[in-house]
């Protein structure tokens, strides 16, 4: 088991954190978050291009870079810190899919154009979500779904049952509606399949913990970020003549956040190594890391947010992008009770 | 129950079905709130315990209480004058000479004036004795300039009730001075400021030259921190004897009688957990409703209030969360169309403005230590030294 | 609904409080505890004589005050608040199941000698907890429970589903064998019953409820004590050259302690009101005071004793005692779980 | 892992399994316990990572993570050496004079010297600096008088480290000097303290005129504080890296494992409960497992440490009360016939303990704050005032 980073991955940590800081700081999220697209293509395409992010883990024979989970928290982490937005995480999710689905003319077809950066993909529905779709006569779909970045992407890779199916949006019998959602970083969309062809591209797998573990890390490093920022606000506010961070009031509850993070840092790295290493344990691992990870992460964000004070309840505070970003994904791949539960069985209680 | 509280229930009940607006929800236009004002004042239910004296009605607190409850199962279009009821209204009649009572109160309680309060700046929140809006005598009165924040119902407002500094050699609590200041003055200009659930409840308020007639002036020169003391006291009881209730008003799809209805109880775990959400709202309901016969019964709660406003803020926090966590997915992404989907973002969005608002968790479990309890205080480096030589705000 | 204490139970708080403060302070409730008895029966008869604590709620007709349960509710949190040795709340269980079941002639043979302290009574299986009592031929019966002062008790009022009897426990067929009990101020005793002789009198009733709100009166008294305590400590304990009640991390956490105890009140009130003026209320009240009050309590009886530092880990001090019969309190009708569960089913969910 | 680590964890493991005393769970008597740790030194386990030069094996930290893992099967009979090996012995490497060295740290290793930590005191507790007991001058060595609490294997105890006020005219921290103290010196009188469990784990220890020479004193006259900070340090990281681990030790009727075999897991509601366990338990025990990787990767901990003491504090906490809550009345009243029925009355009963012992959780949660998140740290009273002045203990 290893749970710590390799100089390389430091170095990969370093290259993100700089890129990311320079291509998408607050203000250009702001930016495009208020966008028609939702998100910026030209730093987007910068991302996928000088740090190859979308194909990080596409295997190197379809143009990507064959990194495993380790290195994709790496990139996860930050992106998630820097509240990215845009379909970097569902294109992830969906190169998952297809990497796991042991179809190799599907990883053929669809991997090289998100290594490239130019195919914008999801996969829907997310496990432990409700949907509704069923494969038809003739392997059509149809049904009802939600889909991250639904609207924006340029494939489906949708899940009926264990089964998946490659659906082009754009063809027949694909209505896309876009939905309010909390998060205002992240678009999602409702997608209704009438009958929509569909091309059966292999079985769901390991997908499932593969794609908790994702999120888990994109998690970690929201919530590394809202600690570092509040810990950061804490040195330069003052109240009653004393820096917010003095008083235990404020520095317990800090404390208790780095507690958080420690723990929750060890668990990402755990589930990247079972991802990678041992798939024995992947699976109380991917469900360890969502029962952990993600309500830490929001009580990370909300408290943050609290301890900001008024501030943070504006709009123009960047606390509530993150709080809401952090509520989303703690339910993203369905109710905080699922992970709990399949945990339960998976320990045989 | 006397007999007199008895009929005066009887009477409330009468004119309310017959006065109040059905089905209400929202604060509705200014001009019927105004107009609803003026109808509550004419039959009697207007500053009910306020001294007959000013314009109130003369009677008690228990009278107050008993109009109240029965007022709860609407909701009345007063939001406009919250403000000016809950705090600055208050203020005036115990702090203000008989010529400000006079002035300023029945208009008050008429619907004439609507009144915002002007206490909050970005470097002063918490600590609001380290604001620093300053007011300088000019002539026979005084020019405010400065920038006050999180000032409801300011975009409406005619009065406001301002904390301004007027001597920054003395301590940060011993140069303060209170005024009321004409919202429509020349200077003052008021902006909304979004909060986080998209919403413009709040303004921020900027000075610039704007003159303050000296008989404005509430209290003495430089004593404006036991004045504002004054109106923080009837700020935190009136937002923990809100109009909303804990249940979070009608309507609430993060309450407990929400959720029942949208979660999955065959579920026990999530039995469970709403079982857990039921026990902390009738937990607070309870304690409320005996504050209210403490109050009823002549026991002013005092500090004690702030505990009830602690647990309003961290059960509406509580709810938010839990509800969101129950509901998954469909929680944080709806379709814009269909009504109500999006009332546990909403409410998610909302929730933290009561743990932030009328003084943080923080202030208010050291109110509760330090006066309900009677601990220690905090050593305090910021009352002796003159305000000039203070750190405040956000700095280095 | 009426939440408040009349000016006649102020006065009777007031006299059970200086009493306790007299007959059974701290240093005689460990002498007590380390005795054989496990109690001091002079202190216990002078309770019963002079304030008539034995007979608070039985009714005057067989020697009792004819209280109810808002005065009990008072007398029961002063016991609380001195962890009173001995059985009184066990006899004061055993008389609530008398009068509610119905029987007059049970209650004229029983209650004017629990109203006269010459007797002491149990109820045993407590409401909630596990136990094997079966009815024979002949009424004779048969299992194997767990009472609540067990060994000291005269009179076992026994109940076997809905039925209740009384056992002579110096009659053939009973065995009794004192347990080790976490809490050391009051005993346990297992009960074995092989065709032991019973008279039956009528049936539980509102009993198990009763008992819930008179159990939560004591857990009140536990938890202002527990608070009292440490909130007097953080006065005058120094550290750091500060007194530790100064501190953000002592105050505010006893906040908290604050606001539990107004919740926990609030709630003992409605359900001593419920008790004696709202039977349709009783339930959810009865249900409600214990999965608030119970929890709640040792809450605070445990964050009493790691906020008095190392002090409180010793024998010698009695936090321990505090929280030893704050969890045997909490548990004391079931895990806390069936509490909620109750409650759940009464909302209808 | 490299070659040599590999070779040591087999050469290790062989040991262990041919040396190591099967199936021990308690400490076992004071001279096996002296006997072990002999046959440990020869065998060239025992100061793994310490200098060779004073009787160490001059090895790293890695082999000593190695040597643990290995051993955290066995449950070794060095209870009683526990303090000398966490606390005394690294302070004597760290701060003593080669002389001292030599004298004491080869006795350690091989078992001949029982030490104890001589710091605490009834006014001292986690405001160590506050203590009482004085060390005055006589002649060429020094007398001492006062009393220390909490101290662990002192009735067993050679010799113990001191830490004692030198200068009542100097501020609190600036007067205080460490001494190595010889247990069974005249004067020295150890008397058992029992704690809430009735355990008699700890003790009391009374010096009526002790003579201390001055050829024990570690570090400077009245350098002491900076010396205690050393050890404290020791002994924070002792605790978190400590041989329970995180499950609380085998056979612990708390942990997640022995509760899912004796709860009702067809319970959903505590099947939940359980998994809650679980997740805790999962996730300081990874957490420690980071930070021994870390350690063993030649990254040094330091205060983070302190994290994992707060956590498992916390932890055996809620575990404790979590388990109690779940089995019910079962669990505070049993049979003390039936071997084990007071588990979870035991486990709550010394549940606390790790919570005080070795600093409060708000000690760590100041330490966490102070220097790991490089808060400002709160302002202190009693940093620059005489130490005669000072205010310490319980006073009104």
């Amino acid at each position: 088991m290893n749970l710590l980073l390799t100089p390389e991955q430091g170095e990969l940590r370093a290259a993100f954190r700089s890129f990311l800081r320079e291509a998408a700081p607050m203000a250009e999220v702001r930016r495009a978050m208020e966008s028609a697209d939702g998100y910026d293509r030209a730093a987007y395409a910068r991302l996928n291009g000088e740090l190859g992010l979308a194909g990080l883990i596409v295997p190197e024979e379809h143009g990507g870079a064959g990194a495993g989970f380790a290195d994709l928290a790496v990139a996860l982490e930050e992106t998630g810190a820097a509240l990215l937005p845009g379909p970097f995480l569902a294109t992830v999710f969906a190169a998952i899919a297809i990497r796991e689905s042991g179809d190799p003319a599907a990883a053929k077809e669809h991997l090289p154009g998100i290594a490239a950066g130019s195919t914008v993909a999801t996969l829907a529905p997310l496990p432990g979500t409700p949907a509704t779709v069923e494969a038809g006569p003739g392997g059509a779909l149809s049904g009802e779904l939600t889909a991250l970045n639904g609207a924006e992407a340029g494939l489906l890779v949708v899940a009926a049952g264990e089964r998946l199916y490659a659906v082009d949006p754009q063809a027949g019998g694909v209505t896309r509606t876009p939905l309010a959602t909390l998060d205002l970083t992240r678009r999602q969309a409702r997608v209704r399949l009438e009958a929509a062809p569909a091309r059966p591209i292999g079985t769901l797998g390991r997908t499932p913990d593969l794609v908790a573990v994702a999120l888990a890390a994109e998690q970690l490093g929201v919530l590394r970020r809202c600690l570092d920022t509040i810990v950061a606000y804490s040195k330069i506010r003052v109240t009653f003549g004393r820096y917010i961070g003095s008083y235990q009031g404020v520095k317990h509850k800090l404390a208790d956040m780095h507690c958080a993070l420690e723990q929750a840092e060890s668990i990402v790295r755990y589930a990247a190594w079972a991802a990678d290493e041992s798939p024995a344990d992947l699976p109380e691992a991917a469900a360890l890391a969502q029962a952990y990870v993600g309500p830490a992460c929001f009580r990370v964000a909300r408290d943050h947010l609290l301890l900001h004070g008024g501030i943070g309840y504006t709009w123009e505070h960047d606390a509530h992008l993150y709080y809401k970003r952090a509520k989303t994904d703690e339910v993203l791949l369905g109710p905080p009770r699922g992970h709990r539960a399949r945990l339960a069985g998976l320990l045989g209680l | 129950m006397s007999t007199d509280l008895v009929e005066f229930r009887q009477r409330a009940r009468e004119w309310l079905a017959a006065n109040a607006p059905a089905g209400g929800t929202g604060p509705g236009s200014v001009a019927e709130a105004r107009a609803f004002m003026a109808k509550l004042y004419d039959a009697g239910f207007s500053g009910i315990s306020w001294p007959a004296e000013w314009g109130g009605q003369g009677l008690g607190q228990a009278e107050q209480r008993v109009f109240d409850e029965e007022a709860g199962a609407y909701t009345l279009p007063t939001y406009y004058f919250s403000i000016g009821l809950g705090m600055c209204g208050p203020t005036v009649v115990d702090l203000g000479t008989d010529e400000q009572r006079r002035r300023w109160v029945r208009r008050l309680l008429r619907g004439e004036d609507i009144w915002c309060q002007l206490f909050s700046e970005p470097n002063a929140g918490s600590d609001v004795a380290a604001l620093q809006t300053r007011a300088e005598r000019a002539g026979d009165g005084w020019v405010v300039n400065g920038q006050k924040v999180w000032t409801s119902v300011a975009q409406h407002a005619d009065l406001g009730l301002l904390l301004a500094r007027t001597d920054v050699d003395a301590p940060k609590h011993k140069g303060l001075t209170m005024f009321v200041i004409d919202m429509h003055a020349p200077g003052v200009t008021v902006r909304p400021l979004k909060d986080m659930s998209g919403r413009s409840n709040f303004n921020e308020i900027f000075f610039d030259d704007v003159h303050v007639p000296d008989e404005n002036r509430i209290g003495e020169v430089n004593d404006g921190w036991r004045c504002a003391v004054t109106t923080l006291l009837h700020e935190r009881l009136s937002i923990s004897g809100g109009v909303g209730g804990v249940a979070g008003g009608r309507g609430n799809p993060a309450s407990f009688e929400a959720l029942r209805a949208t979660c999955d109880t065959a579920d026990p775990v999530v039995r469970d957990a709403l079982v857990e959400l039921y026990v902390r709202e009738r937990a607070l309901e309870l304690f409320n409703a005996r504050l209210g016969q403490e109050t009823r019964a002549g026991i002013f709660p005092g500090a004690r209030g702030s505990a009830g406003k602690l647990l309003l803020a961290e059960l509406t926090q509580f709810r938010a969360d839990l509800a969101t966590s129950l509901a998954g997915p469909a929680a944080v992404a709806w379709d814009p169309e269909t009504e109500g989907a999006g009332g546990l973002a909403e409410a998610l969005s909302v929730a933290p403005g009561l743990a932030l608002g009328g003084g943080t968790n923080e202030i208010m479990r050291n109110i509760i230590g330090d006066r309900v309890l009677n601990l220690p205080p905090e050593p305090r480096a910021d009352k002796n030294v003159p305000f000039k030589d203070l750190k405040v705000g956000t700095q280095q």
